[in-house]
């Protein structure tokens, strides 16, 4: 998609010359990327109410606050692309196309569910997508996606390419260490996409690093690297679109750091006692769903009954998979081991 | 006494010895004001401040290495793993590094490193968060692994690893952290339970059953529940500690009642009690009425949803059954 | 036919999968000029170029991770781990990814990778480059575990193991690697060997010994030498695939002799044999004429001076004492 | 000992300002570094021997042609520091001071031998010297040498120091980046000493990077740290030494990348197909021990004939030793799985 367009005027972003790909997009892509968003929020929205009736066996890592992050890198990549996620997984599932159903069925633990039940939250996949899945090892997908990264070399001559999901936590990982470097060395299409939410867990960023910007370490593996605002989803997408075309032109991996903020807990059990309300507060204030939709309003894209129809449309689509999600059975015990191997028929 | 749970005990027993021992600190992801994922460090940070209750990035293999460099120079560091299922990540310094310093360098190294973990699954958290791998480390000499069962062996097994001089691999189980079930009279005092020790947690005539940590409070309410229904009299033997075995009190457990059931969470295939049963085989066979038998975890990865997680891991039917099995065997 | 040593077969299995497939590759350290820490690879960096030969840098845990991104995308990798010791490194993603992707994504994923890796010790190696850790492995539901005792099981194992269609980990033995002892007739042409089916390498009638790898060959002389002067008619049997272990045919050769020895290069405890030996057991408890034993190595690491290491490796005179140990009993 | 000097003349490394402590050095610790060398390498050239007899059982690491790097650095620092080593650990353990006639005896697995012939070469440790071990394990060393700084730092006030050496290789391991990482944000006295001989094993730093200089990796952990001459003994010396002071002070780690050469192939088995014969020769005649004794003789601080006596009292010194390790028992198979534990007595 990012191939195609025309040059627009650039942008100066944390010193690279970027073009303004997302505002020569269509109308109606720029609505669906707010729909995307909103189908992310309520998702969540609705993820919290399960938990809070016991309806979750298990955990789940809330995205909220998070969207535009999610949906304006994935919408910059092709369908073709490949992208793999993290154990706070359910907006990248989304934005790829995810879905909501079969989603939801599998936080209840239901046989439609994307794992038959098997994975839950933190194992979403939908490889025929190009999800390579969440992981519930932080720092997880750092090898896989570079592994990916060289299918795409290999088989593909860099026409698809990666979107590689993890946090700020991730970033102290051996494995992020070793996947970039290998990345660099061998020219792979991988665009590392840290998301910065300023917390790993209840670890601020500023005890577990001692550098500024994350994205800073792009000089320890001699690639590209920025720090963009993670919550403007025009400049993710702008960002994200220029280096996938660098990717595909086989310059190699970039290191993108976004900062965003999550809203919620860590996870169902989490106190909160590392931050103040006040600080959350000001986040929220600054949410980036609101300030989408106020762009697109303000720039005529749609107007503000627009929005609201979106919106019940949205709440819609959340009720209908709920209602799928309830009324799928259970996996029979009987199928515990299945899927384990691959068998050949 | 007073009675407390798992997690309190364990509490108990690192702040009794921080107090005593300048030495012993603990370091691990989200163990300050968080408290650690489970709880088990909250109101720490508070006592003893950051540099004794120290927070790391989230960096596995090297929260280990620097417990293992700590700890060969002279310090008693308690590392946390959030959960056991992250030990993988620190294989090759806990397999490689703690485990070999002390033999390879001639017996003229000490690493008194303790590492605490919580195993096992029944808490919905799926593939990468539940599983019981003590099978990897009791494999490897020069560890030793510890799986408490009960708040007073908790606390006794901690300090007594936290001052073995040895690798400890201390495993620790989620469902037993704050379960009020299982609270027990706990002495105030610090105390130790040697490691190497099993423990006969119920007197029984008819069948050994052999676990540990979750699974011998699982085997207890199996044995309770057969004798009122049966009056089937079970012995129940909980390992404590897995590395050393202490295998003689098995071995006299078995050639009194005759029987073996091994009782294990991980999956059954190469799990540990296959260890427990060969070896039972070879050093009691001519006492054996029956053969040795395995009640265990599925042979896949404990899956999410409740129906499948009840159906991985060891139920009391399962149990129950191995139990009747082996009774009605022969 | 000619004869080849299991380093040739293995060389040609590759060479042969790589001619006919695009997706087929390895990556590792030094394989490409180096050909590898043992030679396994030299000369295939000629024929194939760097892209498919791909020298890594040192890094096994993303040299894993790479191969499980790059099969579960659709290429077919072998990633070789210079030593089967720095598995460990990786073990996470070998353990908590490769193994588990399919499962956790509900079959919805295939993970066609091949780890191979040279295990054992008998080099002067020492702790870090002698273990035997595929009871490690083979404890990990979603692993296949092979280990090749023989040219020809090396070759046909391995094309097995690329077209498997799951995470294999593919344990060679370095004493296999190059000697002349142990070549054998194998054919040029490709062809496989089941993943799954042991094979019975000697026939006998009066005691089953089961082993793997170099073991096998150790087992083997034994079994001539004990012929030969006492007349006594061993059975090996060679799992070659130690999961899914291929629990018939060894119960099958025990049903007939009676009589089980396991022969296990790995530190005894909680090693792999412990699985082969509990499973016999349970299942042909009747049919044994004495309990199984294991012979295995000691309970500590590799060490370094030959005396210690030969003292450390179950030795021909070891195996031989387990025999006439069980055949005396009872 | 670098605490107690004057500051003297400074000299721009790679940027930084570093005093020139080593010219300030009495003549009699100069030989001895010189000394050392000469055992370091007459130690490598025996060892040689032993392999090509076939009295070695297993594998060797040479680490001919380094000596400036390892001595510079051990003596820039204090007895009572630590130090962690590699594989090709030779070096560092005779820096440290560590009894030729027990090393020797390791290697040729005997019960005299500093691991009673349990270790051997990749695993001679000597505790007591501060010498925490080699390691067989490619970047083992890191993380137990962050540890010690953490005993450094909690117990000692950073009074004491680690002196952590890895090589090239070594520095795209996850550990590297943990350790580093987390020495940094802890503020932990500890130099990490990379040892760049350009090859990891066959593999070139060029293919096994993308960045010109290992130390810029610096910038991913917020430290200091530059490159230097490792085959200039004064220049490591006087590098560590001004490092040291800083750990000391409680500034935190520092990453030294101290460029230098391996003459010999890797192991015992290496045929050397990755590299030229020109380009060793080139490197041999860089030869750190004849710059440096030629150093000495200019500078006066000893004569030509005092070299040559130096050569030869430590070649008797090295014939002690092997007569020594020759004379020694063989541990007991009996013993074979003593030192497993520690035991309380
Ligand atoms: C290897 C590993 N270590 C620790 C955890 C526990 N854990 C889950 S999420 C998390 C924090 C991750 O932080 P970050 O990467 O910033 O992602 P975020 O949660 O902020 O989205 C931690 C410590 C884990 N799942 N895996
Ligand atoms: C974890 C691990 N991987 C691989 C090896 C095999 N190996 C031993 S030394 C070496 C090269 C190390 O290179 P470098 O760190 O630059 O040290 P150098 O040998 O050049 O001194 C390799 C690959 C090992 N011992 N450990
Ligand atoms: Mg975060
Ligand atoms: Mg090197």
């Amino acid at each position: 998609m990012a191939k195609s367009k025309q040059l627009a005027n650039k942008q100066k972003i944390d010193g690279y010359q970027i073009e303004d790909g997302f505002s020569q997009l269509e109308g109606k892509k720029k609505i669906e990327m707010l729909k995307k968003m909103y189908q992310i929020r309520y998702f969540e929205e609705q993820t919290e109410q399960f938990i809070i009736r016991g309806m979750i066996h298990g955990t789940c890592h809330l995205y909220t606050g998070q969207e535009a992050s999610a949906v304006g890198a994935v919408y910059a990549i092709g369908g073709d692309d490949y992208i793999t996620s993290t154990h706070r997984g359910h907006g990248h599932c989304i934005s790829k196309g995810a879905d909501l159903k079969r989603m939801m069925a599998e936080l209840l633990g239901k046989k439609t569910g994307y794992c038959k039940g098997k994975g839950g939250s933190m194992h979403i996949a939908d490889i025929e997508s190009g999800n390579l899945g969440a992981n519930g090892i932080v720092g997880g997908g750092l090898g896989i996606a570079t592994g990916a990264g060289l299918t795409c070399k290999m088989k593909y001559a860099n026409e698809k390419m990666v979107l590689c999901f993890f946090g700020d936590g991730a970033a102290n990982q051996g494995i992020f260490h070793e996947s970039v470097n290998m990345a660099s060395i061998w020219g792979l299409p991988v665009i590392y996409f840290c998301e910065n939410n300023i917390y790993g867990m209840s670890t601020p960023t500023d005890d577990a690093f001692n550098i500024d910007k994350i994205s800073d370490r792009k000089l320890a593996y001699g690639i590209e690297g920025l720090t963009i605002d993670g919550n403007d989803v025009a400049q993710v997408y702008n960002t994200v679109a220029h280096f996938a075309q660098a990717c595909r032109k086989g310059k190699g991996p970039v290191l993108i750091e976004a900062q965003t903020y999550r809203w919620k807990g860590h996870s169902k059990s989490d106190a909160q006692v590392y931050r103040s309300k006040k600080e959350v507060k000001e986040w929220m204030q600054k949410d980036p769903i609101k300030r989408y939709a106020q762009k697109l309003v303000k720039e005529d894209v749609m107007g503000e009954a627009e929005v609201s129809q979106l919106e019940e449309e949205v709440g819609n689509t959340i009720a209908e998979a709920v209602d799928f999600a309830k009324e799928s059975a259970f996996p029979s015990p009987s199928e515990v081991e299945d899927d384990v191997y691959f068998v050949k028929q | 006494m007073r009675k407390i749970t798992y997690l309190e005990a364990l509490r108990e027993a690192m702040q009794q010895m921080m107090r005593e021992d300048e030495d012993v600190f603990l370091l691990g992801e989200d163990i300050a004001e968080y408290g650690g994922a489970f709880g088990v460090t909250v109101g720490m940070l508070e006592e003893f401040g950051k540099e004794r209750i120290r927070n790391t990035p989230i960096s596995e293999a090297a929260i280990v290495g620097v417990g293992i460099g700590s700890a060969v120079t002279g310090m008693r560091p308690i590392a946390e793993i959030m959960f056991s299922d992250f030990l993988t990540i620190a294989m090759d310094q806990i397999a490689n590094q703690a485990a070999k310093i002390r033999y390879q360098f001639g017996g003229k190294a000490k690493v008194p490193l303790v590492v605490r973990t919580p195993g096992g699954g029944g808490t919905g958290a799926a593939s990468q968060h539940s599983q019981s791998l003590e099978g990897l480390v009791a494999h490897i000499p020069g560890l030793k692994v510890v799986m408490p069962s009960c708040p007073y062996d908790a606390k006794g097994l901690l300090i007594s690893a936290v001052y073995d001089g040895n690798p400890v691999i201390f495993i620790e189980h989620k469902l037993l952290y704050k379960n009020k079930k299982y609270v027990q009279d706990v002495p105030e005092k610090a105390y130790k339970v040697p490691i190497g020790k099993a423990d006969i947690k119920r007197k029984g005539k008819d069948i050994t059953l052999v676990a540990s940590s979750f699974m011998v409070q699982r085997s207890l309410s199996v044995a309770e529940m057969l004798y009122e229904e049966q009056g089937t009299d079970i012995e129940v033997v909980d390992l404590r500690t897995l590395r050393p075995l202490d295998i003689s009190l098995i071995l006299e457990s078995v050639k009194k009642t005759g029987r073996l059931l091994c009782v294990e969470e991980a999956p059954i295939f190469g799990g540990f009690m296959g260890e427990v049963a060969a070896q039972v085989t070879e050093k009691a066979f001519d006492w054996l009425d029956a053969p040795p038998h395995r009640v265990a975890g599925r042979n896949c990865p404990v899956p999410y949803s409740l129906v499948l997680e009840q159906e991985m891991i060891p139920s009391e039917e399962r149990i129950k059954k191995g139990v009747e099995d082996i009774l009605t065997a022969v």
